[in-house]
């Protein structure tokens, strides 16, 4: 270990170091100290950590090749450090209102940011596995973390069990690739593996297992059943968070084992991944047609998403494209997502668990400016122009097409005019039914509104002006180039 | 020695599925968690023949130490008690017996395709081998497991601690 | 040595499908809880063997550490598992004192 | 004079706007005069154009702008001044002053008294963009413009439900003729390549396309005229058009507007002689119109009905003129016909007006003495009509009768000489009735009175006309008109049209003349007899007519036919096709979305809460994928 | 000016900002959005001041690179087409806001105006783009405020009607975007693809057949569930009953003739091949629109569904003129896109007018209005002659140019101009049909005591209609400026599909 490695895993240092001085301040300070302090302490180590990053684009290892510091790993580890701060920023009034320990909280969120740049930045199976757990644990911690509240211990208890035991499958899939390969890293994998090829059986099974792992974590139909259940029933802002970091970390992580690792058994996978994105995207959005709690309908549209970005995924052929379209797409997701989610925090502090529909007739009276931020989010879920949302879906559509799924992208199509409309559904209730006058007029906390104000505009922004970020995601792609 | 190998084998391997087994299929919640603990231990002999003798060590310290023993708290804080299955999806075991039969028979049978003979273990033990790479090769993994743990341990405290007022 | 790798390997697929069917049929959590140990287990037989066969492809150790690193790395992943895991399954018991997952479907749907 | 002739129909146009514009806030009874003024100010450019004419200038294309061009397609708005459309003209506009003038008076009492001024010189304009356009589209353009402004006029009292179905029906039935025109009107351009009649009939001369070609065109303008000129099978909206105040119906639905239809025949006379046997259509449809409409008009009591079948009945003739080979017979009928039936709707007018709009001739009677002026006058237009000698009406029909029988067409000869007596006998009942015999409405009788001078004029003026103006026609088949108008058929050279320059044959014109005013003297005869001295007495020839007489008497069902049959099975058709718009074709999309949802209700039900079921899930869809991967490895799926 | 186009986006844009500013003053809101419409307006006739009449190509063009790592540019332009469609579409949205300041919004008045003017850039946008993505993005930039529009401001089915009219159109355009992906990659090899129409059209020729065959499909469905063509236009009636009579003029003055313009800038020249493919059954639809519309409107009950199924009809003939392929028909088309902007436009907002007085729009709860409105009765019945296509009025000009191009619709084998040119005149009866009897029903007749003393038009209301029926009558006896304009522009299309299809098919 020499300085040159601890200053290549500077950001995850830095967040740690964020987590364990949030944790100290709260023992130290005193209670409204922390309430104001603690969410500034923690956006501040991440942004710190957003610059301690390396700006090159050249890629290096570190820690004797265990870390690979290249575009790919810096696009995550600022996605989730920005991830990262926006849940915090849309946090402190619910923690304080539902009781739920915020250094804790704070420090959990930061724990998992720290697993998700793990995954980001590994190059060999177990310190994926590590960063994958590192990642995961804490978010059962926060879906769990409303103690006295009987949903989030049954989201918590059913995300855990289902979590671990797909974490299992994973394990003992990395297994068998270990006892195929004889080696941990990606490319000695992948080396060993392209001289096989399918026709192993074990390499079958290896494929097998580590499919449906890395499919359970992003939330693919049908291992996604954990996801509204987990999402409805944490609360509100870990849900921000949990239905967008480890997703974001799940691709990362699918897309350094299946392109990096598997890229030899491509066809085979890409096939199979096909299929499960328009089985996912469908079933997601045919699913949060029919609900009427707008946070567990939120928790179905991000099982559409998951099918939209893995078309990306089924879609290597179509080469950097393709890849830098799943960045991209996940970098959109996550903001606009979170966004959505969190909108429901001004409800939630009304006393409502995810707000039905009808609670939200009104809406727009009674928080204008949530009200104009969630109903850019959700046109820009819908993937409607101006926004990010709509850019990100044609830099889907373009490596899908080019890879000859032209049924995919069919489907994909039509799957976007189904969640149109539950999505718009939502802005009907928050804007056409009007609620009594006498309805008051919601709590604005400045943060959360400041929040959401700044990602409705980077939503719109980044609709309108998307190269950069685009330019951003194929140089982040690179490193995956199979054709 | 080397005879005795297979019979060692057969006797772990008997212990691990045997005690597995009954995990899966016993009723009751404290012979469920000893006999955990003996398919913990048949594994770390497992492990000895394999000659990783300081997994076996860490094997019998955290399993069939430390995790058991968690897990039997787990068990004495709460109340067991089995109920018939209230509603009737929830009785899945033909589907779970199907499904997982044909699963893993073809992938026992497919493991069996590893058929390379396994050398006589060089002696010498693997503590140091295993202990210089963990601090050198696999720092960073490393640090990010003490991550891990510290991470586990606010989240069980924030989750059972009581609450302050 | 006269069992081959395949036998390890082998014990270790029936433990981890053993483990599996247990996450599937029972309904206590603790239970569950257990299941997934066995499989984390069942994952780190297979991974010690194949590092045994790596470990004799190579020179010098007769274990390749890559597989028993890794196993280290499970048992704390594991130990980390089962410390949230039981804080998670008390903090239920707290407010509803159950244990019996199938006792927690207030979401579906 | 020529090069200025847009300024004929630009003052109507002005007075149109001015009146438009300021005539309900401002001008008031001002409009009256005003419009009055740009007619006359049109009519006398109508006589100068028509003396230019007459001295020589024999065709002019005076063009004003480019109206279309796209491709090969071009279309000027351009006046053709020729002797067809001068006399088009000088009809049209003195006419149409004369009813002007009238509509003063007439429309004295009526708060609509400005938008009447408005409509009527706009209706001018559109007619006469009509008649001076050099080309089928332009031609169309003032086709469809007097189409629309009879609509607003039939329309005027549009309080009442009556008048504002029959402007309806009239446009609807007049759009179905204005489908034919359009087709034909194109078929033209794809046959020709121009839509200009010069263009066009100079390639009929020269090259002439296939017969069949031309016998499509030549169908489907006189669909087009049937329409607008009211013959079967799309007569039906004329008598309804009575509705309307009666200067209106005596200007456009008896001399000009409804005219149209021949006028564009006759225009079109070298396409039809060379189109085969269209012109026995036009013919047969005239004829079979003729007496149709004549047999209605026998026991129609609304003074105006009468009129005003027997306008489509003369229509009729004007038709089988043009189906003989007789256009300068027709255009001669068109002329005298504009003259006499237009003084007998304003002597109509005239009557009701002065008995209180009433229209039904039973109330009326013995309005003689009260009303002498109009009486005198009616009586002139009604012995043109019924073609006595020397009348307007008898040189023109004689005409006609007389091409038929010369150019070999004895049945429709027959026809036309026994319709004319059945037109004796319904203008001497008509009269009879109205004016004759004891007043069978005491009240009505006592207050009626003669109309103001502003209305008695005009009639004196075309009882004049109707007095003179067939000695342009004379002597037969050599008169003014026949050189006048000689040139329009000249081009058209094909043995089914006679141009009729070959001199007077005395003898045959007199044998001819005579059968055909001893008919109609007959008709005049049995209407005296039936109507003054009850021999036989009328109630009990319908009686005995029985179940003949119903059949007149409602029209021969016709507008039964239409207006519930027609109209309801469309009606019905519509609705059928409403319910598959809302069932069928939106009832799908919404089928869908239904399904959708019950889709989606059933793999909510899959997400039953419980642990186990998502774990057997999870290891279910491995199962699958295991085999989906052993499938490609062994090779029995394909990727 | 080179930037003349870019202004007219930035206009309403830059007019929102004071609109946010004075959010809570209801007089400045209207003030401030109805001079940016009129200025608007105003650079719109600048525009079409500047547009040299006679030249085929894009004028004014800009571009700039936009989304370069894609091959994406900010590209405008007009032609003859746009550059009527675009003074159209500000005219009418000036008219829109204008009428609504006078009282028919009566709620969230600064919402409406800063969607309206939103929609503004969406619909100028439309007829500016010459970048197929750009393109798309104005296209569906129409749909959102359009969505509110009717949502919000709607009457009581206001959500049902909205959400069908989004989902139809954007079940539509989302294939479209498909398609448009694929005309991407189909562009050039990587690094070399491009969306921007004039390098597209150079490249047209390497789309091959069968390509063309379905992407010219996927475009198809875009604009046809735009236009609308039946049978995909059943979410026209209930969107229009239910939009506030702004959104009802916008919606069918502007809106449907994007689908009309997508055929004619896009489908037509791009695909020449698929749409020779496809020929037969957009005619077949293009005639069955008119017919069917005119058909089902005739027995409509409600004043706006009339009117509504009525541009059924009416867009039947744009997609007919289209798709006949010749200059006539083309021309005709895009005449006819002019005319029923304004037209059906004037016709929703008379309409509209009667609306807000009577609050009736139940054919049978009406009748005899023309006894008290005269001013209204004038200026209706001048756009209901209109819509039927009287000549003289603007109507007429592109519906005899349509039937004029498909007569001489010529194809090889199936049935030609002589079969669908008669047939699709038949429709110009219906019209008279429907909309004489509606006028009928509507005006004529005895006047009910409740409306008697129900004022005529408003002062604003008659500033708003005036220019509508002006425009009505000039392009009905001046229609050859238009033409002139218009003309050349289609001709350069048709060539340029002409020639694109012979290079395929080689």
């Amino acid at each position: 270990m020499t300085i040159a490695d601890v200053v290549a895993v500077l950001p995850e240092v830095a967040v740690t170091t964020t987590a364990l001085l949030v944790l100290l301040a709260d023992a130290v300070v005193g209670r409204r100290a922390a309430r104001t302090w603690l969410p500034v302490l923690t956006i501040l180590g991440l942004v710190v950590a957003i610059f301690a990053g390396p700006r090159t684009v050249a890629s290096h290892t570190a820690f004797g090749g265990f870390v690979v510091i290249d575009t790919f790993a810096t696009f995550f580890r600022i996605l989730f450090c920005i991830l990262a701060i926006f849940a915090t920023v849309v946090a402190p009034e619910y923690l304080e209102r539902r009781a739920i320990p915020a250094a804790e909280f704070y420090a959990t969120v930061l724990f998992s940011t720290v697993g998700a740049m793990t995954i980001a930045l590994s190059s060999d199976l177990i310190t994926v596995f590590v960063g994958l757990e590192l990642m995961t644990i804490p978010i059962y911690v926060l879906a769990a973390m409303a103690r006295r509240d009987r949903y989030s211990n049954e989201a918590g208890l059913k995300y855990f069990l289902l979590g671990a035991f797909s974490s299992a499958m994973l394990l003992y899939g990395f297994a068998w690739l270990y006892g195929l390969s004889g080696t941990t890293t990606f490319a000695g994998i992948a080396k060993a593996i392209s001289a096989g090829g399918l026709t192993n059986g074990p390499t079958l099974v290896a494929l097998a297992l580590v499919t449906v792992g890395l499919a359970f974590k992003a939330a693919v139909v049908p291992f996604h059943q954990w996801t509204p259940d987990a999402y409805d029933g944490a609360p509100t802002p870990a849900t921000a968070f949990m239905s967008v970091a480890p997703k974001a970390a799940a691709f990362a992580a699918i897309l350094r084992i299946m392109l990096g690792t598997l890229g030899p058994l491509a066809l085979d996978w890409s096939a199979v991944f096909a299929v499960l994105a328009a089985i996912t995207m469908t079933g997601g959005n045919v699913v949060a047609l029919v609900q009427g709690n707008v946070k567990r309908m939120l928790a179905y549209s991000s099982i559409a998403h998951t099918g939209y970005i893995l078309a990306g995924v089924a879609a290597y052929q179509a080469g950097t494209s393709a890849s830098a379209a799943v960045l991209f797409y996940v970098f959109a997701y996550g903001v606009m997502n979170l966004g959505a989610f969190a909108c429901l925090i001004y409800l939630d502090l009304e006393g409502t668990r995810g707000a039905t529909l009808d609670e939200l007739n009104g809406f727009a009276r009674r928080q204008p400016i949530g009200a104009v931020a969630f109903a850019v989010f959700l046109i820009s879920l819908t993937g409607i122009p101006p926004t990010i949302g709509f850019v990100a879906k044609v830099f889907i559509l373009q490596p899908v097409l080019d890879a000859g799924l032209v049924w995919l992208a069919v489907v994909i199509a039509l799957n976007a005019v189904l969640a149109a409309f539950y999505y718009l559904r939502v802005v009907v209730h928050m804007y056409m039914y009007d609620v009594d006058a006498n309805a008051p007029r919601l709590l604005h906390p400045n943060l959360l509104s400041a929040g959401l104000g700044i990602a409705g505009i980077a939503v719109v922004f980044l609709g309108i002006v998307p190269d950069f970020l685009y330019r951003w995601a194929l140089q982040a792609a690179a490193p995956f180039v199979l054709r | 020695m080397d005879f005795l190998e297979p019979v060692f084998f057969a006797l772990f391997a008997l212990g691990i599925i045997g005690a597995g087994l009954c995990v899966v299929v016993l009723r009751r919640i404290t012979a469920q968690a000893l006999l955990m603990a003996l398919t913990f231990a048949c594994m770390a002999g497992m492990f000895l023949l394999l000659g990783a003798e300081t997994i076996a060590l860490f094997q019998v310290l955290i399993y069939v130490g430390a995790i058991t023993i968690l897990i039997l708290f787990g068990v004495m804080f709460t109340k067991q008690e089995e109920r018939a299955y209230g509603l009737f999806f929830q009785e899945q075991t033909r589907w779970a017996a199907a499904f997982v039969l044909l699963i893993g028979l073809p992938v026992a049978y497919l493991a069996l395709s590893f058929a390379d003979p396994l050398t006589p273990s060089a002696k010498g033990g693997d503590l140091i081998p295993l202990a210089a790479s963990l601090f050198t090769d696999y720092a960073f993994p490393f640090e990010v497991a003490s991550v891990l743990l510290l991470a586990a341990l606010v989240g069980a405290i924030v989750l059972v601690k009581r609450d302050e007022q | 040595m006269t069992v081959p790798l395949g036998a390890f390997i082998a014990v270790s697929a029936a433990l981890f499908f053993i483990g599996t069917a247990g996450v599937l049929v029972r309904r206590n959590a603790v239970v569950i809880l257990m299941c997934v140990e066995l499989m984390l287990n069942a994952s780190n037989l297979a991974l010690v063997a194949f590092s045994r066969r790596a470990g004799q492809l190579g020179a010098g150790n007769p274990l390749d550490q890559r597989g028993s690193v890794f196993v280290v790395f499970v048992f704390v992943i594991a130990a980390a598992e089962v410390a949230v895991g039981l804080a998670i399954i008390l903090a239920s018991y707290r407010n509803r004192p159950t244990v019996n997952v199938d006792d927690l479907h207030e979401m579906k749907g | 004079m020529i090069q200025n002739v847009w300024l004929i129909p630009a003052f109507p146009l002005a007075a149109f706007l001015v009146n438009a514009l300021f005539g309900r806030r401002w001008l008031g009874r001002w409009t009256g005069p005003l419009a009055s003024a740009a007619i006359a100010a049109s009519a006398l450019m109508s006589i100068a154009v028509f003396l230019e004419v007459r001295a020589g200038a024999e065709r002019t294309i005076v063009p004003l702008y480019t109206f279309i061009s796209v491709g090969d397609f071009h279309v000027d708005v351009a006046a053709q001044v020729d002797p067809l459309s001068s006399a088009m003209l000088l009809v049209v506009t003195i006419v149409s002053l004369l009813v002007h003038v009238y509509s003063i008076g007439y429309m004295a009492h009526d708060h609509g008294f400005w938008r009447f001024f408005t409509w009527l010189p706009l209706f001018v304009f559109a007619m006469l963009i009509l008649v001076l356009g050099d080309n089928y589209l332009v031609m169309f353009v003032g086709w469809e413009g007097v189409g629309v402004c009879s609509y607003l006029l039939i329309g005027f009292w549009f309080e009442r439900p009556e008048p504002a179905g029959a402007a309806k029906k009239a446009f609807v039935m007049n759009r179905i003729g204005d489908w034919g025109f359009m087709i034909g009107m194109i078929t033209t351009f794809l046959v020709f390549g121009s839509m200009n009649f010069v263009d066009v009939f100079e390639r009929v001369a020269k090259d002439p396309p296939a017969q069949g070609v031309l016998a499509l065109i030549g169908l489907a303008f006189f669909l087009g005229a049937t329409g607008k000129s009211a013959q079967l099978p799309l007569y039906s909206w004329l008598p309804d058009a009575m509705e309307g105040p009666t200067p209106v119906s005596a200007l456009i639905h008896a001399a000009t507007m409804v005219t149209a239809g021949v006028y564009l025949v006759a225009r079109s006379t070298p396409l039809f002689a060379a189109a085969g046997p269209v012109l026995a259509v036009v013919g047969a449809v005239g004829a079979l119109t003729a007496i149709f409409a004549a047999t209605i008009a026998l026991v129609q009591f609304d003074i105006k009905r009468v009129m005003a079948y027997s306008t489509v009945s003369q229509l009729g003739y004007m038709f089988l003129a043009l189906g003989v080979g007789a256009p300068i017979a027709a255009m001669f009928h068109l002329i005298t016909h504009a003259f006499f039936k237009a003084l007998l709707f304003l002597g109509s007018g005239s009557v009701i007006h002065g008995v209180g709009n009433v229209q039904d001739m039973r109330q009326m009677g013995g309005l003689r003495s009260k009303m002498p002026l109009t009486y005198w006058t009616m009586v002139i237009a009604g012995g043109a009509l019924a073609a006595l000698p020397p009348l307007a009406g008898f040189w023109s029909k004689d005409e006609i009768l007389g091409s038929a029988f010369k150019n070999g067409y004895p049945i429709l000869w027959v026809v036309g000489v026994f319709t004319g007596g059945l037109t004796a006998f319904y203008v001497t009942r008509a009269i009879w009735l109205t004016f004759h015999g004891q007043p069978r409405d005491r009240h009505l009788f006592e207050h009626a009175h003669e109309s103001p001078r502003v209305m008695t004029v005009p009639l004196l003026a075309l009882a004049a006309g109707s007095v003179l103006v067939g000695f342009i026609g004379f002597p037969p088949d050599n008169g003014l008109i026949h050189a006048f108008l000689g040139p329009v058929v000249e081009s058209a050279k094909d043995d089914q049209i006679r141009p009729i320059l070959a001199g007077t044959n005395w003898a045959e014109f007199l044998l001819l003349a005579a059968i055909s005013t001893a008919v109609g003297i007959g008709g005049i005869l049995i209407g005296l007899s039936m109507y003054s001295r009850g021999r036989p007495e009328p109630a009990a020839v319908s009686r005995a007519a029985g179940p003949y007489y119903d059949v007149l008497v409602n029209k021969y069902y016709v507008d039964e036919l239409y207006d519930r049959r027609l109209v309801d099975v469309g009606k019905a058709f519509a609705g059928a096709a409403w319910a598959f718009d809302i069932h069928i074709i939106d009832g799908l999309v919404n089928r869908l979305g239904w399904a959708i949802k019950l889709g989606g209700g059933g793999l909510r039900r899959a997400q039953t809460g419980v642990v186990g079921n998502y774990a057997l899930s999870i290891v279910a869809g491995l199962l699958v994928i295991m085999v989906v991967y052993g499938g490609y490895a062994t090779g029995w799926l394909h990727r | 000016m080179d930037t003349l186009l870019t202004l007219l986006i930035v206009i309403p844009i830059a007019g929102i900002v004071p609109l946010i500013v004075f959010f809570r003053d209801q007089r400045a809101v209207k003030q401030v959005a109805v001079v940016t419409t009129f200025i608007e307006l105003l650079v719109s006739l600048v525009m079409l001041a500047q547009f040299h009449v006679g030249e085929a190509g894009f004028q004014m063009t800009e571009s700039h690179a936009w989304l370069p790592s894609f091959g994406i540019r900010y590209e405008l332009g007009v032609d003859g087409i746009s550059v009527l469609l675009i003074p159209m579409t500000t005219l009418l949205t000036f008219i829109s806001v204008l009428y609504s300041t006078g009282g028919a919004i009566k709620q969230r008045i600064g919402e409406f105006m800063i969607v309206f003017l939103l929609l503004e850039v969406g619909m100028v946008g439309v007829f500016m783009a010459l970048d197929l993505f750009l393109f798309y993005v104005f296209f569906e930039l129409m749909l959102v405020p359009m969505y509110l529009i009717i949502g919000i401001w709607g009457g009581p089915r206001r959500v049902y009607a909205t959400l069908k009219f989004v989902l139809f159109t954007l079940a539509g355009s989302l294939l479209m975007l498909v398609g448009i992906i694929a005309v991407y990659l189909q562009s050039g090899p990587p690094g070399n693809r491009t969306l921007s129409l004039p390098d597209l059209l150079d490249r047209s020729g390497r789309f091959p057949p069968e390509f063309q065959f379905w992407v010219f499909l996927a475009f198809a469905l875009a604009f046809a569930i735009k236009m609308p063509m039946v049978p995909f236009h059943t979410w026209l009636p209930d969107a229009h009953v239910e939009a506030p009579t702004a959104g009802s003029i916008v919606l069918a003055g502007v809106l449907l003739k994007a689908g009309g313009y997508g055929f004619l800038r896009f489908a037509v020249p791009l695909f020449p091949v698929g749409t020779q493919a496809w020929l037969p059954i957009l005619i077949l639809l293009s005639v069955v629109a008119i017919l069917y519309g005119a058909i089902v409107s005739v027995v409509q009950k409600d004043l706006k569904k009339l009117v509504a199924y009525s541009s059924v009809a009416h867009m039947g003939f744009v997609t007919l003129g289209i798709f006949v392929l010749n200059q006539q028909g083309g021309v005709g088309a895009v005449l006819q896109m002019l005319n029923h902007g304004f037209v059906t436009g004037a016709l929703f907002l008379f309409v509209g007018i009667q609306y807000e007085k009577t609050h009736r729009r139940q054919i049978a709860d009406l009748g005899g209005l023309a006894n008290t409105w005269p001013l209204f009765t004038a200026f209706f019945g001048v756009f209901t002659l209109a819509s039927l296509g009287l000549p003289g009025l603007s109507g007429f000009v592109g519906e005899f140019l349509v039937l004029l191009g498909t007569f001489k619709f010529n194809p090889p084998g199936g049935p030609g101009g002589l079969f669908w040119g008669p047939l699709a005149a038949i429709g110009v009866i219906l019209a008279a049909v429907y909309l004489l009897w509606m006028f009928q029903r509507v005006m004529y007749g005895t006047l009910r005591e409740a409306y008697r003393a129900l004022p005529d038009l408003s002062p604003i209301e008659v500033v708003c209609a005036v220019p509508l029926l002006l425009l009505t009558v000039l392009l009905g006896v001046f229609p050859q400026p238009a033409i002139a304009i218009i003309e050349p522009s289609v001709q350069r299309i048709l060539a340029i599909a002409a020639g694109a299809s012979q290079v395929v098919l080689k």
